[in-house]
C-alpha cells in the first residue's frame, strides 16, 4: 500500500502565521494509524506548535525509530525531511545529523519500547550529550505496531489485555532524562493538547537536550481496566504541577505577569517561559528538587505531568565542542583540505 | 657446556654452524615486559637505521594487556627491500624472562642472542649453535643511576647504545633522533647521549664487536617515509573532508579516530576564533557510533567510524539500513584475529565475508583494501569520495599489521586541484529551476539516484528516509514490483560500482606462465619474496594480481580466465575473499587453490613459497630436493 | 456496459470467455481492511472446506500496520493436494473499496467476483470478462442489526453463509464449526448460526447458486492437521525440551514464543504448586534476548530465542562467541523480505547468508530448514539436541509463509522412549572417578569436547568460558599453534556437524535425467507442480533434491555431480544458498541455474516452472509453442 | 602468552572457615593486571568475603563483559566456572544464567565502560528483572584495556592524562540502580577494603539485584590531578553514611547492638545487615529519601559511599515468574516433555 495523499483543499480563509504558511503547510499526508490512537493527537500538536512558532517547515528535521510512534512523522510536517531509522536508535541518527548541520531543528519521535525498551543506552547517552533537539516519546507502555507486548514503561503490576500482569519495574523516562543531564524535561498526555502543545514549543525553544515523555494510550492494545497507560486511568492521576506559556518575540509585550502564581524564566536563546504554577511549591530549575518531588509523587501513585525541569542556560554539544557556526555540510575543500604544502611537511617530519 | 664466546664457531647437532654473517639483511628481533618504557627505545633504533638509508620493517607483538605481559619488536632490515616478516631470528635481544625459553628457540641456528648477563644463567638456558653476547645491562645500569626511573629509562637506552656497536649503527644518527626528540630540552637530550655512549663504549670494550650482522649505510630508503597505517588513514580522511567522526574505541582501531583528532586540532581549527571544523564524537558503543556516521552523511556531511570485527557485528543491522536507505557511511574495518574477541592484538584478514555481505537480507558492499600506509592515505580519501558518489556504506579493510605498525611507503601526495566529488545532489537552485526530483529515480542510467540535503529548498526536495520499502519517490509501498524494481535498481548499481573502486594491479612474471597469485592488503610486501623462493626452488614463476576493491573488475575475472591455476594467498581459515571471487565472478573453484595463514602472526613469504610450492612440485621430488 | 449476471457467457478482448468451471480447484481471496475483524471469518471458511475432506491452503497477506490497511486472505482450494501459491484469483471477495481496481484486475479471466453492490459502482469499475456477484451485504446487514459492533461482527458470517450457498460448502459443517468457537455460550452460538442461515438463504434466493466453483467432499485431508509453522516449531521446543525462552517481538517471529509459552502454560506447570518448569523473558531486545538464551545454555538448560532478520543482525557478535566459546544456542528465524526493516510482512529467504557466516572472523553455523509444521516441529526438537550435542548455534530457518500461515500437515508425532541428547556432559561422578577433563581437548576424535555444568564438583571440572583464545584446557593464551589447533578443531566439528544434520531428500523423476532441481523451505509446495507443468509444456523430467539442512551431507554433492544442470530455487534476490553450495562444496558455478523470487509473495509452481523452462527450450522454440 | 599459575604453597596454618577451606581455595592464578590497580583490591574483597561467608566455591557463578575490570574474575574463586563473555553483555548471559539454575550464586563483575557505556541498556534492565546477583561495576572513569579513553561515568570536566577535558555529563550507577529497581545498592572504594568486604558479604546475602558501584582508580591512565576518579580525589571526598557489618547465621548470638547510631536489617532470607550510621539522618530502606539524600550530596562534590539503599522483603526474578525450586537444567524428560498421548489429542483438536 503506498501512503493516503491527504486531499489538500484550498481553504483560502484558513489563517495564515508569520511566515504566510497555513496550518496545513505544516501537515502531512493522512495517517495510518488506528482511529483514536494517542499518537494522532500528538502528531496535531506537533503540527500546531511549529505552525504557532512561525518556524519555516524545511529547518526542522524529524527523525525517528521503528513503531506505531515512530511511524508518526510520516504524517505532519511533510516538506521537512525525515528519517525512519531501526528500532531505538534514533537518537544515534539524530546526534549525527546535528553534528553536521547545527542550524536545522531537530525533532526526535519515538516509542516506550523504541527509547526504553531496546533504545534505553542511546537514549540515556543523547541527553547526556546534551544534543540540541526536542526528544518526545510517544509512551503507551506497549509495543503497539507488533501487538501489544508490555514495553519497559509499563508499570510493574499492570495488566496486558488478556489479563497477565507485568513482572518488571517500570523505567521513568523524565527522572532518567533528569538524572543524565536533560536540560529541559516535561511529561505531558496526548489527550490534553492545551498542556502539550506549549511544551512541544518550549522545547524547540530550547537550546540543549528537551525531553518530552507523553503519555499516549494505544486503544488497540492498552486501554483497558488494568492498565495504567489507559485515556481513563491517565487522566485520573494526572497532577499537572504547571501550565506553560510559550512567549515568542512578538508576543512579549502583551504579556500580563500575574505575581505570585506565575513565574517567568528567560532562555538563553532569548525565549520566554512563561509557568502558571499548579504546585506551588514546585521550582522548575531546580534539578535536585525536582527530582525528590517526581519520586514522592511516583511513590503516591501520581502521574506528575507539566515541565518538569529547566535549565535555562543550557549548553548544547556544540557548545561544549566549540563547533565552528559554518554547519559542515555546507563546508567545501577550501575549509577542509590542508592541500598539497601542508603534507610536504608532514612527509618530512616522518624520515 | 658454557655459553659461546662470539669470535669461536658454534655448534649444532654434531656438526658446527658457522655464525651468520650479513649485511643490511638480517632480523632482529627485542623482548621485552609491555609497559616497560621500551617501545621507545626500540623505535630508536629502527629509525636510526632508517636514516642510514637502510629499509627497516618493524613490527610489535603486544599482549591483550596494558603492563607486564611479554611485547616484542621484530625488526627486519632488508637492503633488497623485503617488508614483509621472516621466520626465525638473527639477532635476539632477550630482556624478558619469561620469555627466554621461546625467545632463544627462535634464533636461526648461527645466529646471535644478546642478554643481560647480570645474574647468571644455567648453561641449559642455552643453544650450543648460537652466538651469545652477555652483558650486565642491569648491575651497569644500577651503578650508573640510583633513581628507579632513571634505571628503567637509561637501561633501553644502554643497550641501544651496545647494539649500535655490535651491528655498526651510526652513533651519530641516533644522537640526532634523541636531539630531535627532545628538542628544547637540553639536559635530557645530554642524559640520553650520555647512556648512548655508556652501552656503547662498555660493547666495544668488552664485547666481540662488530657481530658477523652489520650495517652499512645505504641509499634504498629513498624519499620514503615511515608512518603506520592508521594514521596515514586519518590523515587521509583530513584531506578527504570528512567532518563527522564517530567511533567506540578497540584495538587496534582506536589510533586511527585519535590520529585523525590530533589532526583535526592541528590543521582544522579556525585561527581566530579557535572554533572546530570538525565534530569527533566517542560514542557509547558501535551501534551508535554508525548510527551518529549515517546521520551525518545523511544530513550531508562526509562522515567515517573505525572500528575492527566485533564493532562491524554490532553495526551489521545500521550498515544494511544504510545499503537499502542508499546513505553515505565510511567504516575503516582494522582486522584482528577473530571470531569472537579472539587474538585481538594479533593480525588478521579474516572480516572480508561480514563486510561484503554485512546485515540480514540481500545486500553486498563496497570494500577497498588498501596495501600499506600509503594506500590507507588515498583509499581513505577515496573512500569518502565513493561513499558520496555511490550513496552506500564503503569499508576500508585494513589489518592490524599495516594499521598499528610503522611501514616505509611512498611520501603521500595531494593535488591541490582536487575536488571532494559529493556525488548526485540537488542543490536549491536546481530545485528552484523546476527540475525533477525523485529520490530513488535513475534518470541517468547509472542506477545512482540524486538526494537532497535537508533544509534545502522551502516546498520542493523534501522525502522521506526508511530502512522500509518505498517507490522512486520515496513514498511508503508494499507493492511487491516497486520493492523489486529497486532492488535491481541495486543491483545495477553495483555495477557501476565495479567502474568506479581501484582496480586491481596486475604484474607479470615476464615470461609466459599457466600460475597466477591472487593476494591483497597486508599480504603484499611477502610477495615477491616469495616469488623469488619460488623461482629459486621451483623455477616456476608466477603472475600477480592484487585486488584493490570489492566488487571485482573485469580485470580479475581476466586474469583467473587466463591462468590454469590462480593460488589465492590469504590471511583466515576460511578462504574468505576465495569465496567472493567465485561467488561474484562464476569462477570454477577448482582453478583457485587457497593458501591460508591464520595463526595471528603476519604472513611470511616463506609461508606462501611453501603452499604456491607444494602444488607446483610433486610430493615425491619436493622430497628429493629438499 | 453493467456487470454481468452469472448465469450468461462472459466476453474479454471481443471474444466470449467461459466462466471457469471448476470443482475442488480453485482460489478464493477475500479483500479486507487490516483490525475489521474479517480475519476468524475467513479462517472458518477455511475450516470448513477441511472438514470437507478438501485440501485447502490459505495465506494472509497483511499490511505492517494494526488497523485500517488492506488485507488479503487467499485460500488455494486443491484436491490435488497442491498447496503451493497460485497466480490469479477464480473467486474474488471484493470488500475493501481501497483496493478494489487492484482486486478486480487480478481476477482471472472468466473468473468470479463477489462484492457488496449497497452502493452502485460505475460500470467502468467492473470487467467484462468476470462474472460478478452483488449481495447489498451492508443494508442487508444494518436491516438485521442495530449495533454497530454487531453489524461489523456478523456481517463476516453472513458473507461466508451466502459463499456457502455460491460454492455449496456444506453449512452443516460451518455450525459445527462455530459451535465449537463459542462452545458453552450459546446465546452466541445461535446468533452466528442465525447470521450464516441469513445470508445462506439471501444467496440461495437471489445469486446464481451454484458458481461454476463448486466444492463436493473429499478424503484428501486425511488424519493431517492444520498449524502454522511457528506454533508447531513452539510445541517441538517444548517437546524438546527448552526450558529457557528469551526473545523480542518482531514481525513474523512474535507468535512463536507467544505459542510457546501458552503451550508451557498448559503442559509445564506443577500442578500442585503452580510452580513453572520454564523461564519466559521477554528482553529488551535481540542482543540480550540472544545473551540469555547463551547464558542459560552455559549453565545447562535447553533455551532458544525467535527473531527475524534485523534480530539476526543484531545478534551477530554474540553468534560469533557462542561459535568460538562453543555453546548451545537455538535461534529461530522466522524470514521476512529485506534488506534492513524491507517488508516485514512479506515473505523471503534472505537470511541464508547471514545465518551461514553470521559474526566477524571464520564461523560457520549450522542450519535446519523445515518445509511444513510438521518439520518445524520436527527441526525445532531435534535442533535442541543438535546444539547440545555440538555445542555451537543451530538456527531453524523459518519464513514468514510457513510461519504465520496454517498449512495442512502430517500429524505431530513423538516417541515417548526418545530422551532428550544432552551431548557430551561430565558429571559429578565422572570428575570424581577421576576422567581428565579437559574443556577443549578433543578426546573422542569427532572434534566435540566435554564441558561440565557450573556447579557440578567442588574441586574438579570448573572452568573458565570466554570468546579470546585459549589452549585445550581452557586456559588463556596468545599463542599462535593453540589458536589454530582450535580452528582447525572447530573445522573438523563441522564436518562431523555433516553427520548429524538431516539429510537432503531426494525424489527421483522416476525416467532418467540430466536435469535437477535443488530447492528448500517455504518453496516446497510449490515443486510438484512446477514440474507437472514443465513436464507437460517442455516434455522435461527433473529429479529433485530438497536441502533440509546446512553444512550438506554427501547426498548433495551427489547429486550435483548425478546431473549435467542443476537449478537452484530460492526466495532471495542474491542466490544465497547456490552460494553456500558453490563455497561449500566447490562446485562449479556454471551447472547450477538461478531461479530467484523475491517480490515477498510466496513463490508460485507458474514462476518456477517459466524460470526453469526459459532453460530447457531454447527461446525462438518457446515462442513457437505458445 | 598463557596464564600465570600462582605457586601454591602449603600453609598447613592458614586459617579455615567452616567449609574447612582456606583463603587460598578461593584465589585463583595471578593477576596480569597492572601493579597497583585498584581492581585487584577487588578481587582480593571479593575472595575475602567468599571465604568468610563459608561459600562453596564451586557453587558460585562469576561473570563479566571484556576490559581489564571484567578480567579479574579469572583472578579470583579458582575453582567456580566463569565466563568472560561479550563488552557490555555481561548482563543478559547472566540473567540467563540465573534463568537455568537458580541454586547458585551469581557474581557479574564489570567495568564502567562495560556497563555504562556499551552496556547501559543491559545493566539497566537487569536491574528492573531484579536478577539474583551481586553486580560490582569496578569504576575507574576511563576504558583501561583499550588506553585510557573516558568512559560514561567520567565526570564532565575531569581531565585525561593529556589535560582535555570530558564533555558529557557523567551516569552515577548508585542512582540509576536505585531508580530502576535494585533493591540492594551500595557504593565503595577499592582503597576500602574494610567498607567494602561487609558491603560484597551483603550484596551476596541479599535475594534480588544487589549493585555495588565500587570506585577502583585505574594507574595506568586516571590518577592524575584533574581526575575525579584518582585515589587521591576519592580519598577526600569520600562520605560513608554507614559501615555495615553482615551477620551470618552463626555469629548472630555475639551481636552487640548499640542503641540509636546502629540499625539493624532483617533481610527476606534470614542474614541479618548491622549497620554503624555514620550520617544519622540517613535511612536506609527509605527508596525516596535515598536518592534525594544522594542527589543533594553529589551536588555538593562529595562521593557518597556506604550501603545506600536495601529492601530487606526484596522479590527476586524467579519470585515474580513463579520457577520451580529444582533448577531448569536438572529436569529430566519426564518433566519437560508432555508425551505422545497429549500430542494426539493436540493433534485431534488441530483438525
Ligand atoms: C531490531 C528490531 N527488533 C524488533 C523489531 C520489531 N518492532 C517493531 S516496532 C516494535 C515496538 C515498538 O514499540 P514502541 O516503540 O513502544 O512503539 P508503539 O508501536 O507502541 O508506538 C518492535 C519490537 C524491529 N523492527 N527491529
Ligand atoms: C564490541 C566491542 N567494542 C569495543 C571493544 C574494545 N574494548 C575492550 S575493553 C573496553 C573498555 C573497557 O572499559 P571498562 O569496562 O571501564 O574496563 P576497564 O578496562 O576500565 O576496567 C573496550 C572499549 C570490545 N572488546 N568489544
Ligand atoms: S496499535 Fe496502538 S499505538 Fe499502534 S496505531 Fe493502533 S492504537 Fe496506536
Ligand atoms: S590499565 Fe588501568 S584498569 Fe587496566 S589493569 Fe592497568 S591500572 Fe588497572
Ligand atoms: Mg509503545
Ligand atoms: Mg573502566
Amino acid at each position: 500500500m503506498t501512503y493516503l495523499p491527504k486531499p489538500k483543499l484550498a481553504h483560502p480563509d484558513l489563517p495564515k502565521n508569520a511566515l504566510g504558511f497555513t496550518r496545513r503547510d505544516y501537515e502531512g499526508p493522512i495517517s495510518t494509524l488506528c482511529a483514536g490512537c494517542g499518537h494522532d493527537s500528538i502528531s496535531a500538536a506537533i503540527v500546531r506548535a511549529c505552525f504557532e512558532l512561525d518556524l519555516p517547515p524545511h529547518r526542522i528535521a524529524k527523525l525517528s525509530g521503528i513503531g506505531c510512534s515512530s511511524k508518526t512523522p510520516t504524517y505532519f510536517l511533510g516538506n521537512s525531511h525525515g528519517f525512519n531509522s531501526v528500532h531505538g536508535r534514533m537518537p544515534s541518527v539524530l546526534t549525527g545529523a546535528n553534528l553536521a548541520n547545527r542550524e536545522l531543528l531537530y525533532l526526535g519521535v519515538s516509542g516506550d519500547g523504541d527509547s526504553a525498551s531496546i533504545g534505553f543506552g542511546q537514549f540515556s547517552h543523547s541527553m547526556r550529550r546534551g544534543v540540541n533537539m526536542t526528544y518526545i516519546v510517544e509512551n503507551n507502555g506497549v509495543y503497539g505496531l507488533t501487538k501489544g507486548q508490555f514495553s519497559a514503561t509499563a508499570d510493574r503490576g499492570a495488566k496486558n489485555k488478556r489479563g497477565v500482569a507485568n513482572l518488571d519495574e517500570a523505567i521513568d523516562m523524565v527522572s532518567i532524562a533528569i538524572q543524565l543531564g536533560a536540560t529541559y524535561v516535561a511529561r505531558s498526555f496526548s489527550g490534553d493538547k492545551d498542556q502539550l502543545v506549549p511544551l512541544i514549543k518550549g522545547a524547540m525553544q530550547h537550546t540543549g537536550a528537551a525531553f518530552i515523555d507523553c503519555i499516549s494510550p494505544c486503544v488497540a492494545f492498552n486501554n483497558h481496566d488494568g492498565s495504567t497507560k489507559s485515556f481513563d486511568y491517565v487522566r485520573e492521576h494526572n497532577e499537572a504541577v504547571n501550565f506553560l506559556d510559550v512567549i515568542t518575540g512578538r508576543d512579549e509585550i502583551t504579556v500580563d505577569y500575574a505575581p505570585g502564581t506565575t513565574e517567568v524564566v528567560r532562555q538563553h536563546n532569548g525565549s520566554l517561559l512563561k509557568l502558571r504554577k499548579l504546585a506551588d511549591d514546585y521550582e522548575v530549575t531546580d534539578r535536585v528538587a525536582a527530582m525528590d518531588f517526581l519520586e514522592v509523587r511516583k511513590a503516591r501513585g501520581e502521574i506528575v505531568t507539566g515541565l518538569l525541569y529547566v535549565d535555562p542556560d543550557a549548553e548544547d554539544m556544540h557548545g561544549y565542542m566549540q563547533t565552528h557556526d559554518t554547519p559542515f555540510n555546507a563546508m567545501g575543500d577550501d575549509e577542509l583540505v590542508p592541500g598539497a604544502a601542508v603534507l610536504a611537511k608532514l612527509n618530512a617530519s616522518l624520515r | 657446556m658454557s655459553p659461546q664466546d662470539a669470535s669461536q664457531m658454534v655448534e649444532a647437532a654434531g656438526s658446527t654452524v658457522p655464525p651468520l654473517v650479513a649485511v643490511n639483511d638480517f632480523v632482529v628481533k627485542f623482548a621485552n615486559v609491555n609497559g616497560s618504557g621500551s617501545a621507545s627505545a626500540n623505535q630508536l633504533f629502527a629509525k636510526a637505521i632508517l636514516r642510514m638509508g637502510i629499509p627497516v620493517t618493524p613490527r610489535n607483538i603486544f599482549p591483550s594487556n596494558i603492563q607486564g605481559l611479554p611485547t616484542w619488536y621484530e625488526m627486519r632490515i632488508s637492503d633488497r627491500g623485503h617488508m614483509g616478516a621472516r621466520e626465525g631470528t638473527d639477532l635476539m635481544v632477550a630482556m624478558n624472562p619469561q620469555t627466554w625459553d621461546e625467545d632463544v628457540r627462535s634464533i636461526r641456528p648461527g645466529g646471535y642472542l644478546f642478554y643481560d648477563n647480570t645474574k647468571a644463567l644455567p648453561a641449559s638456558k642455552f643453544r650450543p649453535d648460537i652466538t651469545v653476547v652477555g652483558m650486565p645491562l642491569t648491575s651497569f645500569t644500577n651503578a650508573a643511576y640510583s633513581v628507579p626511573r632513571e634505571r628503567q629509562l637509561f637501561k633501553n637506552i644502554i643497550y641501544v647504545g651496545a647494539l649500535s656497536a655490535l651491528i655498526n649503527i651510526d652513533p651519530k644518527v641516533i644522537e640526532d633522533l634523541l636531539a630531535e626528540q627532545f628538542r628544547g630540552r637540553d639536559k635530557l637530550i645530554a642524559a640520553n647521549h650520555k647512556a648512548l655512549h655508556m652501552g656503547r663504549d662498555y660493547a666495544l670494550a668488552h664485547l666481540p664487536c662488530p657481530l658477523g650482522l652489520t650495517l652499512v649505510p645505504s641509499d634504498k630508503v629513498g624519499d620514503r617515509i615511515f608512518i603506520d597505517g592508521n594514521t596515514a588513514a586519518a590523515l587521509g580522511a583530513v584531506y578527504g573532508g570528512a567532518t563527522v567522526c564517530a567511533w567506540y574505541p578497540i584495538t587496534p582501531s582506536s589510533s586511527l579516530p585519535e590520529a585523525f583528532t590530533r589532526y583535526c586540532e592541528r590543521y582544522r581549527v579556525d585561527k581566530e576564533t579557535g572554533k572546530k571544523r570538525f565534530g569527533i564524537v566517542q560514542a557509547e558503543d558501535e551501534l551508535s557510533s554508525i548510527g551518529m556516521v549515517i546521520g551525518a552523511a545523511w544530513n550531508g556531511a562526509r562522515a567515517f567510524t573505525a572500528t575492527s570485527g566485533p564493532g562491524i557485528s554490532l553495526m551489521s543491522e545500521f550498515i544494511g539500513l544504510a545499503y537499502f536507505a542508499e546513505i553515505p557511511a565510511v567504516i575503516f574495518d582494522v582486522q584482528r584475529s577473530g571470531p569472537s574477541t579472539g587474538m585481538p592484538t594479533r593480525t588478521q584478514q579474516s572480516d572480508i565475508t561480514i563486510c561484503a555481505y554485512a546485515s540480514h537480507g540481500d545486500t553486498k558492499h563496497v570494500l577497498l583494501i588498501p596495501e600499506d600506509p600509503n594506500e590507507c592515505f588515498q583509499f581513505s580519501a577515496a573512500a569518502l569520495d565513493l561513499a558520496d558518489r555511490l550513496q552506500t556504506p564503503v569499508f576500508v579493510m585494513l589489518d592490524l599489521e599495516i594499521g598499528m605498525n610503522e611501514r616505509l611507503t611512498a611520501p603521500l601526495a595531494w593535488d591541490d586541484n582536487r575536488r571532494m566529488d559529493r556525488g548526485k545532489v540537488m542543490t536549491a537552485e536546481d530545485l528552484q529551476s523546476g527540475r525533477a526530483f525523485g529520490r530513488y529515480l535513475d534518470v541517468d542510467g547509472d542506477a545512482i539516484t540524486y538526494r537532497t540535503y535537508p533544509g534545502t529548498h522551502p516546498t520542493r526536495g523534501s522525502f522521506f528516509t526508511r530502512g522500509t520499502s518505498r517507490d522512486e519517490f520515496a513514498r511508503y509501498t508494499e507493492a511487491g514490483d516497486a520493492y523489486q524494481r529497486n532492488m535491481e535498481r541495486l543491483l545495477k548499481k553495483w555495477d557501476t560500482a565495479k567502474t568506479l573502486v581501484p582496480p586491481a594491479i596486475r604484474t607479470d612474471a615476464g615470461a609466459a606462465t599457466k600460475y597466477g597469485v591472487i593476494f591483497y592488503g597486508s599480504t603484499s610486501p611477502a610477495i615477491p619474496e616469495a616469488l623469488e623462493i619460488i623461482a629459486a626452488q621451483c623455477d616456476v614463476v608466477l603472475d600477480q594480481l592484487r585486488i584493490r576493491a570489492f566488487p571485482f573488475g573485469p580485470e580479475v575475472e581476466k586474469f583467473i580466465d587466463g591462468h590454469e591455476t590462480v593460488f589465492v594467498v590469504e590471511q583466515n581459515r576460511d578462504a574468505q575473499l576465495r569465496s567472493l571471487l567465485i561467488n561474484e565472478l562464476e569462477t570454477s573453484p577448482k582453478k583457485l587453490v587457497r593458501v591460508l595463514h591464520y595463526n595471528g602472526a603476519p604472513i611470511t613469504a616463506e609461508f606462501i613459497a611453501a603452499g604456491i610450492g607444494a602444488h607446483l612440485i610433486p610430493a615425491p621430488l619436493r622430497e628429493a630436493a629438499e
